[in-house]
């Protein structure tokens, strides 16, 4: 077997020394009734790496890949185009291959490339530190929420109905556990957010508020009046951004003065991979640094006074402190948050405002396009890559209408708001630097088809 | 030459990335364009792939050598595996992309959940949990939904001392107490102690399995009894599955629900830190609470089963605890694996590992005290105290000394149960050559070590950097990068 | 652009440094009017990543791919599966990215693959020594027979009617300036070698007899005889290996006598590439080493003792010997090498044996099976994997009909002999690791098909 | 540790590659079964991944940093080549399979051409040669059948003092007599030395051009028509066209027929030694004797012209020069970084590949001699001599000296006409940071060789290994590894 180095002699050899007569032996201290004494029935035995490459590659087959066809689909992944160097520093064995950087001595690449992307996150999010990442937006947000309660000592977060629906459920099912409290709203299907609800509810008990930025709808809205009011009262702002992107554009929240930022890194370096593994971002003002979850890595010096990088503040997690740990999170999304990184790296300032600019215009063209489909309607005033349409039918049989066609026109809120008669006719789409103008007129045509 | 931060480079206001020329501006922002820079510096390819190729070599890796560090399963990551994964028919598939465009992608996370299933005898899977410890989640909600669903709200969870960090912490985190179970001199669970704290207070046992000590719990079938006679359910930590896949089914040892580790067991690659993948295997009592969304198999067609079915099937999930379905770029890498070694491959890696920690365990007889050696064969780690060391020297001096042989060290200072601990797993894919090499690495610096020679204490000093201070890190911590001009306003 | 890291203010700064004004006023030694002022007109300017990839795929998706088809060409490029882990070695940047090892100490790398390289090969090859690579197997073929001349110092040699037409093909062209006598001839379909032709031919004037093992009908001879016979008459023989996994289950060339042994490598790590690159093979006894052509990597010791290795006898080569150089081969296959090297190393004795024997099991399988198809018969008596058939009409529109109908069938003798009627029925099968029972089944559908 | 070989390790009898198991043995193979073992060592992917992984890291790279080979332009090896390179449709094709199923390969090599023609202002394309000198032997056969073919049966070929040793080498290949022609001491070609050694028995002038001086003939287009007076062709060895491409056609200086190595100008990976590709632009003259095959284009479909079709329409080619089409995988990997520079971006690259070059000269004015340097700017190499050098400190030992200072030594002893030369070639794809720090280290070694520092003659100290003996490897050639037994039998 082609991963397995020792040799029946090997086994012999080495059996002897450790005074056994087989490795069956070695097993004595497992219940007898336990013990299994050949391999599992009903599985097949070890296969060629051809063998394996044609069982995966006939699933892979059956998927309508993204990139085959007019693409429009977002509400929390989208599809950038990555670059190949990107993958290509990813899959370097001594990146790929190494561990969690618990020997820093001989992890210097690794510490020094979550130190970067620690700095390139809080710049982004326009806030003082980030740490080395969250499994991805939807966790990051819990935890930050958990944050919250933790500075606060508040038991109540508002959450805005422009949050995505899928981080809304998760908080959902923590809060039943650990008791907290979450005031929830369906968004409606219309120009303006929820702000004013928010700003009603915000009150003395509140922990924090968290709003999405631009939110499940594409729509972009001022978080300074939120901050305004959470302060005076004593509440955190927590901003969940689920498109990166966006902020080559657009004021980043910690510039408007959220106190936390989380959300998905995923559009930067890592790809749609059918939702996993992504990379969450999370960054804070200064001053909650040690209320923070997840791995940090600091800068120091060595022996001989030589700059270096180690994981720190470990003091606030779980293999230290245990059951009074900021966060259960051991494993992230390290090498996840290095692709992150690479691509960050190689757009810069000067890159990713290009790319924002770009998925913007070629976003604004569309809507106006889509919007001249009869039966069709855009909802939102303001949007970066992403936006809503207003459909004259129930939106989710239509993507599958589409989907039969060959295009994958968008996600319905159907999909995302099950049994809401009130949404049934949103359709959510996105628009990257990947969708040509003919792959917007591919859909235009196929929604003017199913809506005949 | 010393690697500079991309933020301290001259030509970082480059760019890498070339786009099509923007049509015509849009304007559909409101009024909220940036307009600060926001300080990200841009390196052109060369550049980029010349700064962290550069960093990379200061990595040490599996690619480079054995890295034994006990608990964390650094085996060998098969490049087949990482192809797999990268097949468009994965890699570029939308998670919100209607069902009928992904069966493949359904039928791939169908086909991994029963491979877990039948390896570990369970009852049912739960693929999305993002890694270890959210598996823990995962199975503890599970298991509190359980005991609610029969009106029975504990509030303690049990935990062996030697338990992973992860295990009191996740308790925590959904809202449990934690009370400490103590060990036997022979390095397991006191039966009598945890029997005798049972009742109806306590919610669940979190056991691991192969446990910390790197041994078997051979009451293991008994402790699971006990738990669930006294009204409480049994969670495995699976870290530790390397030692006994293929070999030893959970299921057969009364377990109610366990995660496994991807990125150990199933070798999906550590990535300096992740991702892994968490997936949790239930008994039949906490099937009905797992949560959402999950696949299931109708007819010929796979179903993916998300909030809105909720309440006609599957109304006793416990609800989502992720975005989207999970790791799928880790299933296909794990599935890959599996598919690779099969039910043979896979009863033979567990065999290998095991043999390999005992051969480094016997190899080091009276080099390094081992606390449980007397007791009998270790699982697929060997467990090593700092007894015998002399003129100060720990088991920190002792890793560092390692790494100047040109190895990684084992994992220090833990399980807590035993003095300066050093446990070690070398896994099954480890050739004899490479443990001869270690083992004689190893009695080369644990003869230093009991003989007190103070220059231990310097190491390391063959590696890109010597013994770097983490409590001034701690102390002030410099968590971003900031130029001069930042760090001297910031003074005033 | 993404690949130039000057930025304007850097170039001004240079051009200070430099004394210069501009650029262009550096290219004042080329006469004026052959100064482009401006971007060459009718070519498009820069593309981003995206755009290359659309533009080059779209001309891959053109093809028809071996991997999705049932597939059976051979006839000197063999479709085998290659692990994983083969590309990624050969993308480590630092064997990428390095140049010919002309600096040892910081090369060894590329130099201790290199020694073991050429190991493999000699061993494979069962000669004594190997050098670390030439082009391909058709040039190798001819530096050998050139090899051949400057060894015995006769200017006649003898091609067997085996030998790929190609090769031949590449010979005749080189003889007509060299001034060479080479005698050829054309094979005949039948099961019987040209041995008897080649004993026949073999006089006191001949420098060498060229023969292909196994050869373009997939014909295995034993190459005693013509050594023997070679030999007495002051010849040398040239072994000509096109398939070298057939070696793992066949005699080496070198076993039976041959003096020089040269062949494609491609099978082994390299893949299809639609002929190249590839990488030649040459390996040869070791009182001839220094009359071999191309590079080699030697063992030495460096100022401490330490063993190191080094490219050495460069002064056969022509960066030193210029005109006097044993060949003007510079630039060899160098990361092709490596491939195969990896490959080999990966397969080892064990797996090399198992592959041959799993080839040879696969294409006995397929003769037996495609012979029963009406109007087919086989023509071989021996045959590794590849076996030819004669069919009851002319092969060449057959193979075309297949593909058609998306059976890649194999190549048709018409092909590779064109004009020639008494080969035009002739069709070459090979048959690999990679080839199924279904895909057998489906090319004797097909052919039953084309043939009624 | 020192990394053994394959044949020195002890786990290398296994096997890294599994199969599906032999159905029932055939025997169609007559009476020729190997008996005996071929002695080839294996080894299971985890050993082999970090045997390869290990001693990769003994390389120095581009990816790693600066690699100023003169001659050799080492640029930057972009990634979306790589991935191009290995789409299926490209990768996966077999040489004859029917035209009808590669026309996407073939339009790609006709793309590849027509960008080629036009970058160099000539009238055809050879695609078949596999390197640069495979491409001069191309060029050379195509001048003597045009030659032949008016009856013209010239046999010596002038090449310049300063050339490339291939030209002499692939002149006396395919017959021809060489003989050198002086260098003016600008380092130019002595225009009237080559007139007068002009005459019906040359059949071509090879030139380089830039020069490997570094240098732009400025009497080129002087050069091709008095040749052309004289009845012989020109050829160009384009190893340097990385100097002018997109600024300056060959067509457009009288130029017969140049190759181009898409491994240097076109960033084709160098690859420790290849492969290249050596394409051969043609004039109108030399077209119609150019190799088979070639493709053209019919109406929307591709043909490629293979010998069939010889004796109709192409009946003077001079036939075929390696089995297939020529490099494929080097073709998609060049067509996609010209694409991704286009006709500005090509121009840019010669500029900047200059202006780097001509940076690196003027830095060093004073510290190391510049022997034409005071003839005006340099194309896109900088030409030094050891002048100055103290104690008996050579060209070799400054290049070793460079090693230690993390960097790759220069082209050393060429060209020939420069006593102790050095040739720097930065290209295009360093930043002027990289520039710096490489001319600061150059003008420390070349400080210590000028003041006689013996130390520098133990350079390398800070390399895998120090100076190996290249002449102990000469005198007694070890190719092969041969055991003990093996060795000590050899020895009876």
């Amino acid at each position: 077997m082609r991963y397995l180095p020792l040799s029946d002699a090997d086994r012999a050899d080495m059996l002897a020394v450790v005074g056994a007569k087989s490795i069956d032996d070695l097993f004595v201290d497992v219940p007898e009734a336990a013990r299994l004494t050949g391999a599992i029935r009903d599985l097949p035995d070890h296969a060629s790496e051809l063998s394996v490459e044609r069982q995966l590659g006939a699933m892979a087959r059956k998927n309508m890949v993204a990139g085959e066809v007019p693409f429009f689909l977002g509400a929390g992944a989208y599809r950038h185009h990555i670059p190949a160097s990107v993958d290509h520093i990813i899959q370097r064995g001594e990146f790929l291959t190494s561990y969690t950087p618990y020997q820093p001595e001989i992890a210097q690449g690794t510490l020094q490339a979550l130190f970067e992307f620690q700095t390139q996150v809080a710049r982004l999010y326009g806030c003082d530190v980030a740490n080395a990442s969250m499994y991805d937006g939807s966790t990051a947000c819990w935890e930050a929420i958990v944050m919250a309660r933790r500075v606060t000592r508040r038991g109540k977060a508002i959450l805005s109905a422009g949050l995505h629906p899928h981080y809304v459920s998760l908080a959902k099912t923590m809060a039943r556990f650990t008791g907290d409290a979450l005031e929830t709203a369906l968004p409606a299907l219309e120009a303006e957010t929820d702000a004013e609800r928010l700003l009603g509810a915000i009150d003395g008990e509140t922990s924090c508020v968290v709003v999405q930025y631009p939110d499940i709808f594409g729509r972009i809205a001022d978080l300074s009046p939120i901050v305004e009011k959470a302060h005076a009262n004593g509440a955190l702002v927590i901003a969940v951004v689920t498109e990166p992107v966006a902020l080559g554009l657009i004021k980043s929240p910690g510039e408007m003065g959220a106190d936390i930022v989380v959300g998905e890194g995923q559009s930067i370096g890592v790809g749609l991979n059918f939702g996993g593994p992504y990379v969450g971002l999370f960054a804070c003002k200064e001053k909650f640094v040690r209320q923070m979850p997840g791995r940090l890595c600091g800068e120091t010096v060595d022996a001989e006074g030589k700059r270096g990088f180690v994981l720190t503040l470990s003091t606030r997690e779980q293999h230290i402190r245990r059951e009074k740990a900021t966060s259960n999170i051991c494993t992230n999304a390290g090498l996840c948050a290095l692709a992150f990184s690479v691509h960050m790296t190689l757009l810069g300032e000067a890159g990713l405002r290009q790319l924002a600019e770009l998925n913007h215009t070629k976003a604004a063209a569309a809507a106006e396009r889509l919007s001249k489909v009869p039966g069709v309607s855009l909802v939102n005033e303001t949007f970066f890559n992403e936006f809503t349409l207003r459909l004259s039918v129930e939106a989710r049989p239509v993507v599958r209408t589409l989907a039969d066609q060959g295009v994958l026109g968008g996600v319905s809120l159907g999909r995302l708001y099950p049994g809401v008669d009130a949404l049934e006719k949103g359709l959510v789409v996105a628009v990257t630097e990947t969708v040509t103008e003919e792959d917007v007129e591919a859909l235009a045509d196929a929604l003017e088809g199913a809506l005949k | 030459l010393e690697e500079p931060l991309i933020f301290e480079m001259d030509e970082a206001d480059g760019c890498g990335v070339d786009f099509e020329p923007v049509a015509r501006p849009a304007g559909r922002i409101g009024n909220l364009a940036r307009s600060a820079p926001i300080g990200l510096p841009g390196l052109s390819e060369p550049q980029m792939v010349r700064h962290y190729t550069r960093l990379s070599r200061q990595n040490y890796a599996i690619d480079l050598g054995l890295f034994p560090l006990g608990s964390c399963t650094m085996k060998h990551n098969p490049r087949l595996n990482e192809r797999m994964a990268r097949l468009p028919g994965f890699a570029d598939i939308h998670p919100l992309q209607p069902v009928d465009t992904v069966q493949g992608a359904l039928e791939l996370i169908a086909s991994l959940g029963e491979w877990l299933v039948k390896l570990t005898g369970m009852h049912s899977v739960a693929m999305s949990p993002k890694a270890g410890a959210h598996g823990e989640l995962c199975g503890l909600l599970a298991i509190r939904s359980a005991l609610e669903a029969r009106g029975d709200a504990r509030e303690v969870i049990l935990v062996p001392e030697s338990a992973h960090g992860t295990n009191p912490a996740t308790a925590a985190f959904c809202g449990y107490r934690v009370e400490n179970i103590p060990a036997t001199p022979a390095g397991r669970v006191d039966l009598e102690a945890l029997k005798s704290r049972l009742g109806p207070d306590v919610a669940a046992v979190m056991i691991t399995n192969p446990n910390t000590c790197g041994l078997f719990e051979p009451e293991m079938i008994a402790i699971s009894e006990a738990c669930h006679a006294a009204g409480g359910l049994v969670y495995c930590d699976g870290a530790n599955f390397n030692a006994i896949v293929g070999r030893v089914r959970p299921g057969d040892l009364g377990i109610d629900a366990m995660h496994i580790n991807l990125h150990k067991t199933f070798s999906t690659p550590h990535g300096g830190g992740g991702p892994g993948s968490g997936p949790v295997v239930f008994s039949e009592a906490l099937t009905p609470f797992a949560p959402l969304p999950f696949v299931e198999k109708q007819g010929d067609h796979y179903v993916l089963v998300e909030e809105e079915t909720v309440g006609e099937h599957h109304g006793q999930s416990f609800g989502r605890m992720t975005a989207f379905h999970g790791q799928m770029g880790m299933f296909s890498r794990a599935l890959s694996y599996i598919l690779s070694h099969g039910a043979d491959g896979l009863r033979q890696v567990s065999g290998d590992a095991v043999l390999n920690a005992n051969y480094v365990l016997r190899s080091l007889d009276g080099v390094l005290d081992a606390p449980f050696g007397a007791s009998g064969p270790c699982m697929h780690e060997a467990l090593f105290s700092d007894k015998g060391f002399a003129g100060g020297l720990s088991t920190l001096d002792l890793a560092k000394g390692l790494i100047d042989e040109g190895f990684h060290p084992m994992t220090m200072y833990f399980p807590l149960v035993v003095h300066g601990a050093m446990l070690v797993e070398p896994t099954e894919t480890e050739s004899k050559t490479a443990l001869d090499q270690f083992i004689g690495a190893l009695r080369s610096v644990a003869e230093r070590a009991k003989a007190g020679d103070e220059t231990l204490k310097a190491a390391p000093v063959h590696a890109p950097r010597r013994r770097l201070d983490e409590t001034l890190a701690a102390r002030k911590p410099v968590l971003v990068w900031k130029n001069s001009v930042e760090t001297a306003e910031a003074a005033e």
